[in-house]
């Protein structure tokens, strides 16, 4: 149910919002499993700890 | 001379919050108050006004004793005693002004009591003592604007017309009231003495009684109005007040209403006594301009609260204050009007974050809808008091993000805070739809609502 | 024969509102129900207890009636009239029952009236008619644990000792009351006692009253129901339960209670008659297994509500319906327990959502707290109902992420629903304490402890 990225901002929480920028990961390419495609925190913590696909 | 970080013009909930806030922030900060701390809200706005309601609701409940099961109550026996209830009232008002005079002691505000005239941009006089400021946060709030309809001001000086101030004065419960203007003072108080038993009738010139609600909601409560006894004169013109009747022109059509009392609110005009030296750029009503940061057009010069008419409220005068003294700090902070609730305390309440749906039409935003009615609410119907409805709309085009939230209903003071929270977080209804709210609550319906807004609520 | 997509077995708010949710997702829909729709909830849980409470809570505020500047009550003539409360509180129960029959229909819902036997992981009977299913979701709900203490059975036998179900059938008012057990319901229970206006005595085990809840907020609810006059016999153990006595030992001392009814509660069992035939793995006190998808180790069967265990709450029995029928359909969800609310409607009232201080102890999260007590909050003392207080726990490794939501006071049952929503949203107290909430609410006291966990609170 993810939905299309609108005008560059991600669908995310503030702590996911907060990890991504701390732990270098690139919001706007994770699929979020939150409700209408929401990114969460754990959605950021699984996205680094696999290696990023460019 | 004395100086100060920081000067406070006003000591009301702009004031004494913007005051503490900065002495937080580690600044030298006065407040000049020339009456009492806690400004109208405190002493004749929302807690004498919140606090009389209460106990009507009280009074209301104890009438329907028996759909509780409990006896031994004769209702032709059980009345409201106004001077008890002002007593009370009164308890209470003081208790929360004592309260700010021990925050400025714990927090080292000064407070100047007297009348505070602006010299120019970094001195200000009181009492003959002047304080000199690097920053001025004015905080002066507002009185009540009286249109000029024949006869209005005289009735005020007669003391047949009232408003808030001169309402807390009566000493005994009126047989008849007309409630002149439409808007939420003008509706609590017509709630307030239909409630404890007075006869109430409600002029006003336009089509609706809340203007500035969702039309949905301001049409429910007129009906909920109109079933309590309320009698309803809209779309009229008031041609004259005189202290034996009102003449009334309501579609052509003249008519003529009496009453003990006109309890008159017509919105309010800012109060601009000590700042006249101050070169400000304010707009056709005088209120001062600011931005999303409180400044005015004078760099070192904030304006907070009624004063500068954004949102005359006093959740909102406060958190302005909070922004100011952040902003006057160092910190860069903003407001944002549309996340901000606006309650209307009313049987049943309104509450209300962001826009109306006439405004997201006039927005052009392709929005979606979620409803749900309290009469479909376990809590409401366990309660006995099923009228109302929570409305959510959400923007299509934004993830459906939530722009617009509206409850009438019970406790929906309460409940607009979560309403709040969620729009700050920029939460959309799948978020909301997908929350587990406790059974049996009222809020179990603001669930239902987003659920209605994505597909098909469940208890319904 | 009849065939099925999805059979639910049990029709409490677990069952009832999967069959719902199923049948909104296009699936076809049995549910097997031996007794009344709606189950313990309905019929003798959550809304008799609230209706009743909230009855006896008005009760409280009209003997109070005088602080609200309301006279013409003789306090020693107002009485409480059980069987007319009972009366009052079946209209209620009804209306909502009929309506769930209303929304089966609405939803093609098919209702079978009867004990369903399941007869393999494909087949139930009921009524002698075989139903075959896809899948099967078990919702048949719990029972009342009954412990073994010498003479408690007998006592259950002789009418001596009630519970939910045996106080729902009394007409009169009781003088006396021992409650046993320290839980939810024992607390509100003993709370309905004491406002209408028995004598009562709560006898348990542990130091706490609620155990499951922050120990601060157990201690301070403790305190609350002591100074309205129920009487609290800790650290106890129950010697014997007899018709005419419960002995007791405290702490080394023998001790006698007597008292008109015992009123007891211990917690429940899973309730598992019509499933034996299926080979579930279980908890060692019977509760079936699951996952957060609501699967238990059959593929195609789902156990949902108390018979899970889980959290035993309706509105956990609802959403773990909607769970597994959205995972039954292909729509993967989930359930996350730490982010749902419950609710002990005691006078004041607790409501919680996430981690405990212990429990974030134990996990060893850096948590910080923030605290404001209602006290200091002005519709708390405009109310007059000042005890109790906010308390947020975040985790100052997590960006401030709130984790604990406990609150203890009037209407903490709807303010809880903002912290489940934050929550929901992954929101920090930062977050929080920017959302402006309206003045005066109760939910005011919100932004003072997200202040308070950061730096300093406003109004105190
Ligand atoms: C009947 C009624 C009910 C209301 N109910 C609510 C409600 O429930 N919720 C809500 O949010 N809002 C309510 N309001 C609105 C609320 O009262 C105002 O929005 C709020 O008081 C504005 O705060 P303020 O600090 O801007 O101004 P004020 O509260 O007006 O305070 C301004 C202060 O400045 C002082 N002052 C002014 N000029 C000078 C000077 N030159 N020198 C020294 N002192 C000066 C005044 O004496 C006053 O104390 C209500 C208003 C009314 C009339
Ligand atoms: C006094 C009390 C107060 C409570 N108050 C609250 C509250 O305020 N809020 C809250 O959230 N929770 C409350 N609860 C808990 C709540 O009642 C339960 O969590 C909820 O009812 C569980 O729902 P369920 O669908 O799992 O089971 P149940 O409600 O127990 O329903 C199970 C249904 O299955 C039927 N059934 C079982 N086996 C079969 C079979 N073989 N064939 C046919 N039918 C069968 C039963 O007849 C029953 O109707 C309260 C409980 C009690 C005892």
């Amino acid at each position: 149910s993810a939905s299309e990225n609108v005008a560059g901002k991600a669908l995310a929480t503030p702590v996911a919002r907060k990890l991504a920028k701390d732990l270098g990961v690139d919001i706007n390419k994770v699929v979020g499993s939150g409700p209408n495609g929401r990114v969460m925190k754990e959605d950021i913590i699984k996205a680094s700890k696999q290696p990023s696909e460019a | 001379m004395k100086k100060y970080d920081i000067v406070v013009l006003g000591g009301g909930p702009g004031g004494y919050i913007a005051a503490i806030k900065s002495s937080q922030l580690g600044k030298k900060v006065a407040v000049v108050e020339k009456d009492k701390l806690g400004g109208i809200c405190l002493n004749w706005g929302c807690i004498p006004t919140k606090t009389l309601l209460s106990y009507a609701k009280h009074f209301q409940d104890i009438l329907r004793s028996e759909d509780f099961g409990i006896g031994g109550i004769d209702k032709s026996k059980v009345y409201v005693d106004i001077e008890k209830m002002m007593l009370k009232k009164d308890e209470t008002v003081n208790k929360l002004v004592s309260g700010i005079h021990m925050l400025f002691k714990k927090n080292g505000v000064d407070l100047y009591n007297g009348f505070g005239k602006v010299i120019d941009d970094h001195n200000l006089d009181v009492n003959g003592e002047n304080l000199s400021f690097d920053n001025l946060i004015i905080a002066t709030g507002s009185k009540a604007y009286i249109p000029n309809i024949k006869g209005l001001k005289e009735s005020f000086e007669s003391g047949k017309a009232i408003n808030n101030t001169g309402i807390l004065g009566l000493k005994d419960k009126l047989d008849t009231v007309i409630v002149l203007g439409n808007n939420t003072y003008a509706v609590e108080y017509a709630t307030f003495y239909n409630a404890i038993g007075t006869d109430v009738t409600m002029i006003f010139e336009d089509k609706n009684i809340l203007p500035d609600y969702d039309s949905e909601l301001s049409q429910t409560l007129e009906r909920q109005l109109k079933k309590s006894g309320i009698k309803l004169v809209n779309s009229s013109d008031i041609t004259e007040v005189r202290d034996d009747k009102i003449l009334v022109s309501q579609k052509g059509k003249e008519k003529e209403f009496t009453a003990d009392k006109y309890v008159v609110f017509y919105g309010i005009r800012p109060n601009l006594s000590g700042i006249e030296n101050l070169k400000l750029i304010k707009d056709e009503n005088g209120f001062i301009q600011t931005d999303e940061r409180l400044r005015t057009n004078i760099k070192n010069i904030y304006a907070i609260g009624d004063v500068n008419g954004k949102m005359p409220l006093a959740h909102v005068a406060s958190f302005e204050g909070v922004v100011a003294s952040e902003n006057i700090s160092g910190i860069d902070s903003k407001i944002d009007y549309l996340k901000i609730p606006k309650v209307v305390y009313s049987f049943p309440e309104i509450s209300s974050v962001g826009l109306t749906e006439e405004e997201a039409k006039l927005k052009n935003i392709n929005y979606s809808i979620g409803k749900f009615p309290l009469s479909a609410n376990s809590m409401a119907i366990l309660k006995g008091e099923t009228s109302g409805f929570v409305k959510i709309l959400a923007d299509k085009d934004m993830y459906g993000e939530i722009i617009g939230f509206h409850i009438i209903g019970n406790d929906a003071s309460n409940m607009i805070s979560e309403a709040a929270s969620v729009m700050n977080l920029e939460g959309t209804i799948y978020d909301l739809a997908r929350v587990v709210h406790p059974h049996p609550t009222l809020t179990e319906a603001i669930v239902e609502a987003s659920l209605d807004a994505i597909e098909k609520p469940l208890n319904i």
